[in-house]
């Protein structure tokens, strides 16, 4: 059984359907990637997955259906999404925003444990732990988002454009967290990535989206020898 | 020199009614982030739900905890049904529905017990004790110390509990919060109903002085509501210390200032406000929010 | 496509420059000293926020009809630098040059008639109007008359309004989007905001124009789009560009010259290919090419 | 174009009916009708004040019934002192316009609820104020003026007459309200409104357009008081009171903010429903007010003028999801799942022309 099988997914937004028919699913500890243009539906794909859009067929976590479901609930199942842009509480300090995520966690110690692993990963954030999230960089951000994320324990972790408007340095280097914390922690994760040189580095398989469906898919390998894939996505 | 503390009591006594609207507001904006206009109004039909019950010769301390539930359920139930459709829009607009709000709520107590003021009895005994020569109101007294006690336990919610951790995450962003596993929609009911709840203890302290009517509390709201922005609308601290300040300047100024006298005693906190905000915009104990483009 | 998807070469030579006759509504309207693209000089410029030291000592030049990149890893200060040109922020010291005239001090708003105009990172347009009404918009600084004559619909308010719907128009048109002119803006696509956007920024005549990453959330094709037709703009508007990018491949293939920032201070300022060789710019900007594990 | 050209047409013949209908409503109205009427004129006016500053340019203000009430004070002390009436007119219009302004160069500096809490407070200050100078205002008791008779002449009743004075000068005011939120200024506060940096970089001052607003919408004011005193004849303390501010930015939302045609809706609404309600119990007029409040702004957020697109949308969408059902059944179940496949020439084509909505769409 997959840890995540999503069967026949649509969506839409008001009046315009912007997913048909998507089909894919994630084994347990695996990374998945989403790749594809502006505007193909990689976004809500994941926010179909959070429970954010309202969707048609059927998705499933861990044997169980969870199409339909409220994001908290789906959020408490062990499905961490780490949206795109400012994910952050503006208002609350870096370590409140990483109590919050730590929000189902009853153990004060593990908490605190967990914390600590978090600025490990994240040292960027330890000089600025009581400082409002606002007043981040926008690359300090997309960490704490990520950090967030993690604070939860989740199984499985949704990465959305997690390089979006960061410099290449501070990209890599977030990649190279997530790469970390997969071999680290053992999560599954489904990433969302404009950037899909970056992306290869971590997903064992992929699927690529245009207007709404799935044009392609496979294990990473195979799409990175295709030509339109190496054309369209990796820039030559 | 008697009669100055004396003044000076009385108007920590009535900033201490103000207080507790306006830490109902300070409440409410920070769970959703909107101002809630029908705030005085929600507090006023709890207290006339006390009113009939004492009527009908229920003990007063039951009937202002009952009134105190039927304000806590009456605000969860209309952030659930109404308020829900408008959180995170248009903030105009959701000025707009708590005007609403304002208009439906009186318009109820209106519906059913009519425009004309009924005394209302008093939680406190009207006598007054001499402290050093100073007569101080036992009614007065014990106002400052419910409203004392109020903001303690509501700072430490916000500050020490878990659950006040969550509800600040969800002022700040639901949508973000829910993705960490927040029930945002329980959190923001529980706003909701915490504020209405504070309200009609505000209600049931001002009721004694001024007779319950539909309209009772408009002008303590707008009072609140200078308290809320002086406070800075994220600290309910300030918003007390604030709206202490106001019940003793204008106590002090209808008192000794002979133009302003009883009657425009009302301006003070308003100029007080345009003065305050013309120096910090964000409020005496606000913080400043830099916009970034 | 950010700049009009259907617009080969030939169409932009054909539509290029305002036509013979074709009113400019600066000439007509409030008067500015002079036209065409301008320098802009920042000397020594600093910005601090709460106590927080955001930009220390930056200073540029841009020549007149340069395309000119802010670089830098996130939080160096390129937005904020961009941010106090456009006048949105106001440094704490130093001088902004635009032309020979000195902006800092003045009020943001007077910016747009000295010949300044930029775009936002994500559109900002007014979704429920017209394509047209949110490019009229930035006729504003040019179109005359106050409150008073435009109450009273005087007849020169009239004219300068359609005067300034044609321009609008005929804008639209030059970018490939004269068909949905008069469309609800939030009938278009995200990509086709930016031009939108770039139409209201090009109809006040600037002299100077600031793109602020004008290539978020486009895609690749998109990117390639932009860079093949951002120097015809520049030609045909007689304009002096800079340009706040992440995106590398852009900023090398489009900028004459570059400035890097790093922690708020001046890195290097030169072409993007001596940036993309210069060993500081490397270590700053781009990271090692193998990033290790840093735990190891 | 046709469409547009269409519209214009029915606009006009919509207009001139409605024209017809105001010139002839009076001679066959009852006299309480027309006072009725005449009071929708009066309101109109100050609802567009309010529409212009909270509608347009989205500043949050609960204070216009000062403004009103200030403006039928001065028109009522400049009657009975027999000032010549061109002059009460433009009195009633500045001076409130003035202490708009006044107000608004430091309230405009604050944002959304600050503002709300310092307009709000004007009417709570006016009113008291106006007892205080009671030699100027007739204190509680209020000031009546007995004016604008029907002049022989005319062969009208004094009801008539007022009416057609009130309804000519409100025209008027709507001419010049409608050009000012169209064009120039109008973009002005249509862009302070929804972005204050994007303002800014179009060269518009943000704080004063907010003030200009301010002022219009005080102006506005002011001549609807004297307008109010032309046809109630009478002013009170209550005039500013709190609950009419309140009322008639309930009124705006109801009739449509950001609208003229909604301006004249919810002035209607301002006038008849205390007359419709009060003859079933007055006690429940708030009540009903607040419930239609609330029931408009679920169903028709831009008000009861969007009441028409509203119809139509839902019949369209409606329509929609009766085609998409018959058609959905083999579209969904479709190609999607190509596994590993192939990349056909038609999806690599579709990667360089990413945008589905292309601007060569027609309209």
């Amino acid at each position: 059984m997959s840890l995540l099988e999503l069967d026949n997914v649509g969506a839409s937004y008001g009046a315009a359907p912007v997913l048909h028919g998507v089909s894919f699913s994630v084994e347990e500890n695996d990374a998945a990637g989403i790749l594809g243009a502006n505007g193909a539906g990689k976004s809500t794909t994941l926010r179909a997955i959070s429970g954010m859009v309202t969707t048609t067929g059927s998705i499933r976590f861990d044997g169980r259906d969870i199409t339909g479901m409220r994001p908290d609930k789906i959020a408490r199942l062990g499905i961490a999404h780490v949206p795109e842009g400012r994910g952050t509480l503006g208002d609350l300090s870096v370590r409140d925003n990483l109590r919050v995520g730590a929000f189902q966690q009853r153990d004060r110690k593990t908490v605190a444990d967990d914390i600590e692993y978090c600025l490990d990963l994240f040292p960027n954030l330890r000089a600025r732990i009581g400082s409002n999230a606002s007043t981040l960089s926008g690359g300090e951000q997309q960490m704490l988002a990520i950090a967030r994320g993690i604070m939860a324990k989740p199984r499985l972790i949704l990465l959305d454009e997690a390089s979006l408007g960061l410099a290449p340095s501070t990209a890599q280097n977030v990649y190279a967290t997530i790469g970390r914390l997969r071999s680290e922690a053992g999560v599954s994760m489904v990433i969302v990535e404009q950037n899909a040189a970056l992306a290869f580095r971590v997903v064992d398989h992929a699927i690529v989206l245009e207007t709404g469906r799935i044009s392609l898919q496979g294990p990473r390998e195979k799409l990175m020898g295709m030509d339109e894939v190496r054309r369209a996505y990796l820039g030559g | 020199m008697a009669y100055f503390i004396q003044l000076i009591v009385e108007g920590l006594a009535t900033g201490s009614i103000y207080g507790a609207l306006a830490l109902a507001i300070v409440l409410v904006n920070r769970s959703t982030g909107m101002i809630n206009f029908a705030q005085g109004a929600m507090a006023v039909l709890a207290t006339f739900v006390a009113y009939a019950l004492t009527e009908s010769g229920t003990p007063l301390l039951v009937a202002i905890v009952v009134a105190f539930v039927f304000a806590f359920l009456s605000g969860a139930v209309v952030e659930r049904v109404i308020v829900r459709k408008f959180e995170g829009g248009d903030p105009d607009t959701a000025v707009v529905v708590t005007i609403g709000l304002l208009t439906l709520f009186t318009g109820i107590a209106a519906a059913f017990f009519g425009y004309e003021p009924h005394p209302f009895p008093s939680l406190f005994p009207a006598e007054s004790i001499d402290i050093l020569g100073v007569f101080i109101s036992l009614r007065s007294l014990g106002t400052i110390i419910v409203l004392l006690l109020v903001m303690v336990l509501l700072q430490s919610l916000f500050r020490v509990t878990k659950m006040g951790l969550a509800m600040r995450a969800v002022a700040d962003n639901p949508q973000s919060a829910s993705l960490s596993g927040l029930p945002v929609s329980r959190l923001l009911m529980i706003g909701w109903g915490l504020a209405a709840g504070l309200g009609s203890i505000a209600g049931v302290l001002v009721a004694p002085q001024l007779f319950i009517s539909p309209s009772m509390l408009d002008f303590a709201l707008v009072y609140a509501l200078a308290a809320a922005i002086l406070g800075g609308l994220d600290s309910p601290f300030g918003a007390v210390i604030a709206a202490w300040t106001i019940g003793i300047v204008e106590n002090l100024a209808g008192a000794y200032v002979s133009f302003i006298g009883d009657d425009l005693k009302i301006a003070v906190p308003f100029i007080m406000v345009m003065i305050v905000l013309a120096v910090r915009p964000q409020g005496l104990f606000g913080r400043k929010v830099v916009v970034r483009v | 496509m950010v700049w009009g998807p259907a617009l080969g070469m030939k169409q932009l030579h054909a539509s290029g420059a305002p036509k013979e006759g074709q009113m400019r509504l600066s000439q007509r309207g409030r008067s500015r000293t002079a036209v065409g693209a301008a320098e802009l000089t920042l000397k020594n410029v600093n910005l601090t926020f709460g106590g927080i030291t955001v930009l220390e000592e930056v200073s540029l030049h841009v020549e007149a009809g340069q395309i000119f990149g802010l670089v830098g890893p996130n939080g160096a200060g390129k937005t904020s630098l961009f941010n106090c040109i456009s006048g949105h922020y106001v440094p704490s010291s130093g001088s902004i040059l635009l032309g020979d005239v000195e902006t800092l001090g003045l009020a943001g708003d007077r910016l747009s008639l000295m010949g300044l105009a930029r775009t936002f990172q994500h559109p900002a347009l007014q979704l429920r109007l017209t394509v047209l009404e949110n490019v009229v918009l930035g006729a504003h600084s040019s179109l005359p008359g106050g409150p008073l004559a435009w109450a009273l619909r005087l007849p020169f308010t009239v004219r300068a309004e359609r005067a300034a719907r044609e321009e609008a128009r005929a804008l639209l048109e030059r970018f490939g989007l004269g068909s949905v002119a008069d469309s609800p803006a939030d009938e278009l696509s995200p990509g086709l905001h930016k031009t939108i956007e770039l139409c209201r920024a090009l109809i006040s005549h600037p002299r100077v124009l600031l793109l602020d990453e004008p290539a978020a959330g486009l895609s690749h094709a998109e990117v390639e789009a932009f860079i093949a037709s951002i120097g015809q703009v520049r030609a045909d508007f007689d304009l002096t560009i800079v340009i706040v990018e992440h995106h590398m491949g852009l900023i090398s293939a489009v900028t004459d010259r570059v400035l890097v920032l790093n922690n708020g201070r001046t890195l290097m300022e030169g072409t993007a290919s001596e940036a993309q060789s210069d060993p500081r710019v490397v270590e700053a900007y781009l990271g090692r090419e193998e990033p290790t594990d840093e735990s190891a | 174009m046709k469409n547009f050209i269409a519209n214009t047409k029915v606009r006009g013949l919509a207009l001139a009916a409605i024209a017809v209908f105001l010139i002839v409503a009076p001679l066959v109205s009852s006299p309480f009708m027309n006072y009725q009427l005449s009071l929708v004129a009066v309101y109109a006016v100050a609802i567009l004040g309010l529409n212009i500053v909270m509608g347009y340019a989205g500043q949050v203000s609960l204070g216009q019934s000062a403004f009103l009430g200030l403006g039928a004070y001065v028109a009522a002390y400049g009657i009975l002192n027999d000032w010549p009436i061109v002059l009460v007119f433009v009195l009633s219009c500045l001076i409130p316009a003035l202490v708009g302004m006044l107000v608004a160069l430091f309230a405009v500096r604050l944002r959304g609820i600050a503002l709300a809490m310092v307009t709000i407070s004007l009417p709570i200050i006016g009113v008291p104020l106006a007892k205080r100078f009671s030699e100027f205002t007739g204190g509680s008791q209020g000031t009546t003026v007995s004016w604008l008779d029907a002049p022989d002449w005319s062969g009208l009743a004094s009801d008539q007459w007022r009416y057609y004075i009130v309804f000519a000068i409100a025209v008027v005011l709507f001419i010049f309200g409608r050009n000012l939120t169209k064009g120039r200024i109008g973009r002005a506060f249509g862009i302070v409104r929804t972005n204050e940096a994007v303002a800014m970089s179009m060269g518009i001052s943000s704080y004063r357009y907010k003030v200009l607003a301010f002022t219009v919408a005080s102006m506005f004011g002011g001549a609807a008081g004297f307008l109010y005193i032309g046809i109630v004849q009478y002013t009170s303390p209550e005039t500013m009171s709190f609950h009419n501010s309140i009322n008639m930015v309930v009124a705006m939302v109801i009739g449509g903010s950001a609208s003229i045609i909604g301006t004249v809706l919810g002035a209607a609404y301002f006038v008849f429903l205390p007359a419709i309600s009060g003859q079933i119990d007055p006690t429940q007029t708030a009540l009903i007010s607040g419930v239609v409040l609330l029931v408009i702004l679920f169903l028709l957020p831009h008000g009861l003028v969007s009441l028409p697109r509203r119809l139509i949308q839902l019949i369209a969408r409606a329509r929609q999801k009766l085609n998409r059902a018959e058609n959905a059944g083999p579209e969904d179940a479709g190609p999607a799942q190509n596994e590993t496949g192939p990349v056909s020439a038609h999806t690599t084509t579709d990667v360089s022309e990413s945008h589905p909505e292309s601007p060569s769409k027609n309209t």
